[in-house]
């Protein structure tokens, strides 16, 4: 195995267990899409570039980008109830 | 290779994605025409496909990709006589849906029907696959579908139960993707039939055994097996009763079913050492799910909830007969669900009636509300269901129980059991609702009304509850009558055979050699299993009478009050159970299997 | 259960699930020894069977076509699921929908680098059987140049851009397409989803037969299926940001 | 060293089962979810990994060169698309949770219990 692989698997599982900890949404939310780019990083060091390419779309556009607009209608209707 | 075989899955998705293009712009009644001609067409090819399965399986290479020197490059369905009949019933249970709720969820546009149609598709794609990872896509697509479906409640209804169901079966399938690595990195193969001739060489090593555990898991989540049942009650009480139907009629039969279809020809060579401790392991699981359905079925007043229960129960029931490891008692199982997912598609249907009609599936609310064909139709479906002879599922029942020799001669009494209190439960609200009987109170049932949303009665138009009521008892006849097929027994046993013999039956898939002629017959039911299916009907008769003219005071004690609250509604209770589960069952794998 | 015995119980099981999965996983191959057979068979076979250079795709779209069909339909459905629900949580709280302003600049620099994605989006469709790429990646891209011109202009451009019934349309039928290419070939005596069209040169971007037009397929199909979502979600988000 | 990838996989799994069980908000609680779902991403590809190989993908380079095994790959490729519109489908269930019963911590939403 080589020092970049070994790097990646250990970033991924600090960021893992990072996302999981994050008690704030927002927080949370940024982190996972740091996450998701670890994701992309590992993917390409397993020499899968097509999967690296559908986790790039997918956790540094599509992912974040639902979970944030999720998190702006909670706010709004929370701000509505009070 | 038999052009019909990949149609099952094909029209239904084809009609789904068309009427998800076009449907806007066409009137809404076109939503349910093409389900209900997708549906019937099904039903008619999974029939067919039946009829061709007597003597071989139907092995399908999509591309026309066969395998070369026993290396599968593409994927494979391999139809065999369980997987059709299943097949077959999910056609007919969706045609059922259907034509009972004709013209009723037009007003959301055509999309009740698509995801209805993609449902079916991943359905038949689930019963007929022979790949592991196909197996797997299709279990998410059930997923996925199911989830919209179950928030398709016609008024606001708690939506957790949706949500309860996508993360616990989320999980089953992470669960199952897992093993599915697992096996992949041992044996490079994806084929059923291919990993088992990869693995039967070798011995129950650690992978071996924690593949099969997760596998399995991922398939008795689906299944409704205790302890990774919590979801099942939660997603029933939230769906419209059309869709709970497809769901207690082949999705939980459809996961038991994938239990079998998985250990015959991928783990039954390295695991035939420790037949006898798998067989005990699996059978306690089974009988836990089996009286503990029942309980909880008789201690409901939901009558979506309860049957809820009564299909855990009945699930577990019918993984006696899988654990049981032999072909008899496979046999047994196929029949038994296949019948009574009928009868309780039925049931269903039933108490959609009743929704329809009084706004309330409450036993306690609609006390004496019920009208009285739907009072029959419910009460012969609870006898069906407490497995009273001659009907339907009876013979399935008894060929589980005559399979039981051995240590297991005690299983007759312990399924008459369990069948007494599902039974008892259904016979109990049938008599307080459409006779009258009993009190309008139940302190142990709970306090709370099941739907508390109490609105006039609404006054359904004759024409549509006839039809209501005729798709309600032609499942009910289709479950009962299947008894009538001639020989059905023994056919089920000669193609339980075939799928007991691994050798033959990969040859069949990966070399297309015929397999040997299997002469198997199923003998008579024994004077036992008679006794034992009498007893059932008459213990819940029994049991239903004392329940309504006795009352449920006696069971207000700590125990029952404990069993109800574990069913808590909360999700992250039930990911705990999910995992504590797995750990259980793994831990007597390796302890018992090494 | 209560939290004070909920975590304990997971605690003590979720020990024994690794144990368990680690117990598993000491069974595979070490790290890069696997020599399983079907990866291997196919990356020998798959230039000569099917002239297409992306051994990945031709798994995608012709080996394992029958998978990517039921995850196109997975797709398909979670998503109109997706706008099902978010249109009737808005139904039960009517709202006016009304559009924010942005300083020029950004919307300026926005939208210039929306065509770059698109053909970005489409650049890693095209090749995608040649070299990485296809479809599901290439449709996801477009589908966030798109959404481009909603960060930059506004939504009612982005609505405009992307009527919902022409989306529905390009979703069913990205699906639709996926499916009757399939049965085509059953119609035409073959097996269900078999190859019947030239392979062509390998390395052009005519090769591989079918595999060109499932990819589009697939393509037209994830691009309309992101718009709808990212539309759905962002419709909502929108509705919070009215003036006052 | 041979197994860390399959560790992290494993890691990732019951670190995700973690955050779902302890997670007092259901947005949270999905977010989780995905971090056990790329569990099995990372076992999938690590198990078709095969020492100096390159990426299955044969442009400029003759056939018969080492290269990683092009199956798990498809599998995943497909799968990380799709999930995230079933993380949609389930955030999208949640905005209804909130709606209508006006919390997102699973011990307080009203549920059917017994």
């Amino acid at each position: 195995m080589i020092p970049l692989q070994v790097a990646a698997i250990v970033l991924v599982g600090a960021g893992g267990l990072a996302v999981v900890l994050a008690r704030d949404l927002l927080r949370q939310a940024l982190l996972n899409s740091f996450y998701g780019l670890q994701l992309v990083v590992l993917f390409l060091v397993f020499q899968a570039p097509d999967v690296a390419l559908a986790a790039l779309a997918v956790g540094g556009g599509a992912a974040p980008l639902v979970i944030l607009a999720t998190l702006a209608k909670l706010r709004a209707r929370e701000e509505r109830r009070r | 290779m038999d052009v019909l075989v990949p149609l099952p899955v094909a029209l239904p998705l084809l009609a789904a994605a068309v009427l998800a293009a076009v449907g806007t712009f066409l009137p809404a009644w076109f939503g349910d025409l093409v389900a209900a001609v997708v549906s019937v067409a099904v039903t008619a090819i999974g029939v067919v496909l039946l009829t061709r399965t007597g003597r071989h399986d139907l092995v399908y290479w999509f591309g026309g990709w066969r395998p070369s020197h026993g290396v599968a490059l593409g994927i494979a369905f391999d139809v065999d006589g369980a997987g059709a009949a299943l097949g077959a019933v999910a056609g007919l249970l969706m045609a059922a849906s259907v034509a009972f709720s004709w013209r009723y969820f037009d007003e959301t546009g055509p999309l009740f029907h698509v995801l209805l149609l993609v449902f079916l598709g991943a359905v038949e794609g689930f019963a007929l696959s022979g790949d592991l990872f196909n197996l797997f896509v299709f279990l998410e697509l059930m997923t996925v579908a199911a989830i919209a479906l179950t928030g398709y409640g016609d008024e606001p209804a708690p939506l957790q139960g949706a949500l309860n169901f996508g993360i616990v079966n989320g999980f089953g399938a992470f669960f199952l993707l897992f093993g599915i690595g697992l096996l992949y990195g041992r044996t490079g193969a994806l084929n059923l039939a291919q990993i088992g001739r990869s693995l039967a060489g070798g011995r129950a090593d650690g992978l071996v055994l924690v593949g099969f555990l997760l596998v399995t898991a991922g398939f008795l989540v689906k299944a409704g097996v205790v302890p990774f049942h919590f979801w099942l009650a939660d997603a029933y009480a939230v769906a419209p009763a059309p869709v709970c139907v497809l769901y207690s009629g082949v999705m939980s039969d459809l996961g038991l079913n994938a239990v079998a279809k998985v250990y015959w020809p991928v783990f039954s060579g390295p695991l035939a050492a420790h037949a006898t401790a798998l067989r005990a392991i699996l059978v306690t699981l089974g009988v836990v799910s089996a009286l503990l359905g029942g309980a909880m079925a008789f201690l409901q007043r939901d009558l979506k909830r309860m049957l809820a229960f009564v299909t855990i129960g009945q699930i577990g029931i019918g993984l006696v007969g899988i654990g049981l490891l032999t072909a008899r008692s496979l046999a047994g199982t196929t029949l038994y669900v296949v019948s009574d997912g009928l009868v309780r598609g039925s049931l269903l249907l039933v108490v959609g009636v009743l929704i329809r009609r009084i706004r309330s599936c409450d036993e306690l609310n609609a006390r004496g509300g019920g009208l009285p064909v739907s009072g029959v139709l419910f009460a012969v479906g609870g006898l069906a269901i407490a497995g009273l002879p001659p009907v339907g599922s009876f013979f399935g029942r008894a060929l589980i129980e005559d399979g039981a020799t051995g240590g297991y001669r005690w299983l007759p009494v312990v399924l008459t059991a369990a069948s007494i209190l599902s039974g008892g439960a259904l016979l109990r609200a049938a008599g307080r609702i459409y006779l009258g009987w009993g009190a309008d109170r139940e302190p142990v049932l709970g306090e709370e009304q099941a739907s508390p949303e109490q609105e006039e009665p609404a006054h359904p138009p004759r024409g549509s509850l006839v039809v209501m009521l005729a798709s309600a008892a032609a499942l009910l006849v289709v479950g009962v009558g299947v008894a009538a097929w001639p020989g059905l027994p023994g056919k089920a046993v000669a193609a339980a055979v075939r799928t007991t013999d691994r050798p033959a039956h990969a040859a069949e898939v990966l070399e297309g050699k015929p397999p040997p002629h299997e002469r198997a017959s199923a003998p008579a039911p024994s004077g036992t299993s008679i006794a034992a299916g009498l007893a059932s009907a008459a213990g819940a008769a029994g049991l239903a009478l004392l329940a309504l003219f006795d009352g449920l005071g006696a069971l207000a004690r700590r125990p029952v009050l404990r069993l109800k609250a574990l069913h808590s509604g909360i999700v992250t209770d039930y990911v705990t159970w999910l995992t504590a589960g797995i750990a259980a069952l793994g831990a007597a794998f390796v302890l018992a299997l090494r | 259960m209560s939290a004070r015995t909920r975590v304990p119980l997971f605690l003590v099981s979720a020990a024994g699930l690794a144990a368990l999965l680690g117990f598993g996983v000491a069974g595979l191959p070490a790290f890069g020894d696997y020599h399983g057979p079907y990866g291997l068979v196919l990356n020998h076979v798959v230039l000569a069977q099917r002239h297409t250079t992306n051994v990945v795709a031709a798994v995608v779209f012709d080996y394992r076509g029958f998978d990517t069909l039921g995850e196109e339909l997975m797709l398909f459905a979670a998503v109109a699921a997706t706008a099902l629900i978010l249109r009737e949580a808005r139904e039960e709280e009517a709202r006016q929908v009304v559009d924010s302003v942005q300083s020029e600049p950004v919307r300026a620099v926005g939208l210039a680098a929306v065509p770059v994605v698109i053909l970005l989006g489409l650049f890693v469709v095209a090749f995608g059987y040649l070299t990485p790429g296809g479809g599901f990646q290439g449709g996801t891209v477009v589908a966030l140049g798109l959404l481009l011109v909603y960060l930059a202009a506004e939504h009612r451009a982005y609505r405009r851009l992307t009527p919902t019934h022409v989306v529905d349309v390009f979703e069913g039928g990205g699906a639709a397409a996926f499916v009757a290419l399939a049965l085509g070939a059953l119609l035409g005596g073959l097996a269900f989803q078999q190859n019947f069209l030239p392979l062509g040169r390998i390395g052009a971007l005519t090769s591989g037969g079918s595999i060109p037009l499932l990819n589009w397929a697939t393509a037209i199909e994830v691009t309309a299926a992101f718009v709808l979502l990212f539309g759905e979600f962002l419709e909502e988000v929108m509705v919070e940001r009215r003036p006052g | 060293m041979s197994y860390l990838p399959y560790a992290l996989a494993v890691w990732l799994l019951v670190v995700g089962l973690y955050g779902v069980v302890t997670s007092r908000h259901l947005v949270h609680l999905v977010v989780c979810l995905t971090v056990a779902q790329s569990s099995t991403y990372v076992l999938l590809l690590a198990v078709g990994y095969r020492k100096h190989a390159t990426a299955p993908i044969f442009k400029g380079i003759p056939l018969g060169t080492k290269a990683t095994d092009p199956v798990v790959q498809a599998l995943t490729l497909t799968d990380v698309v799709v999930s995230v519109t079933v993380l949609a489908l389930l955030l999208a269930v949640a905005v209804q949770v909130y709606v209508r019963e006006g919390t997102l911590d699973p011990d307080e939403i009203p549920a059917v219990r017994g």
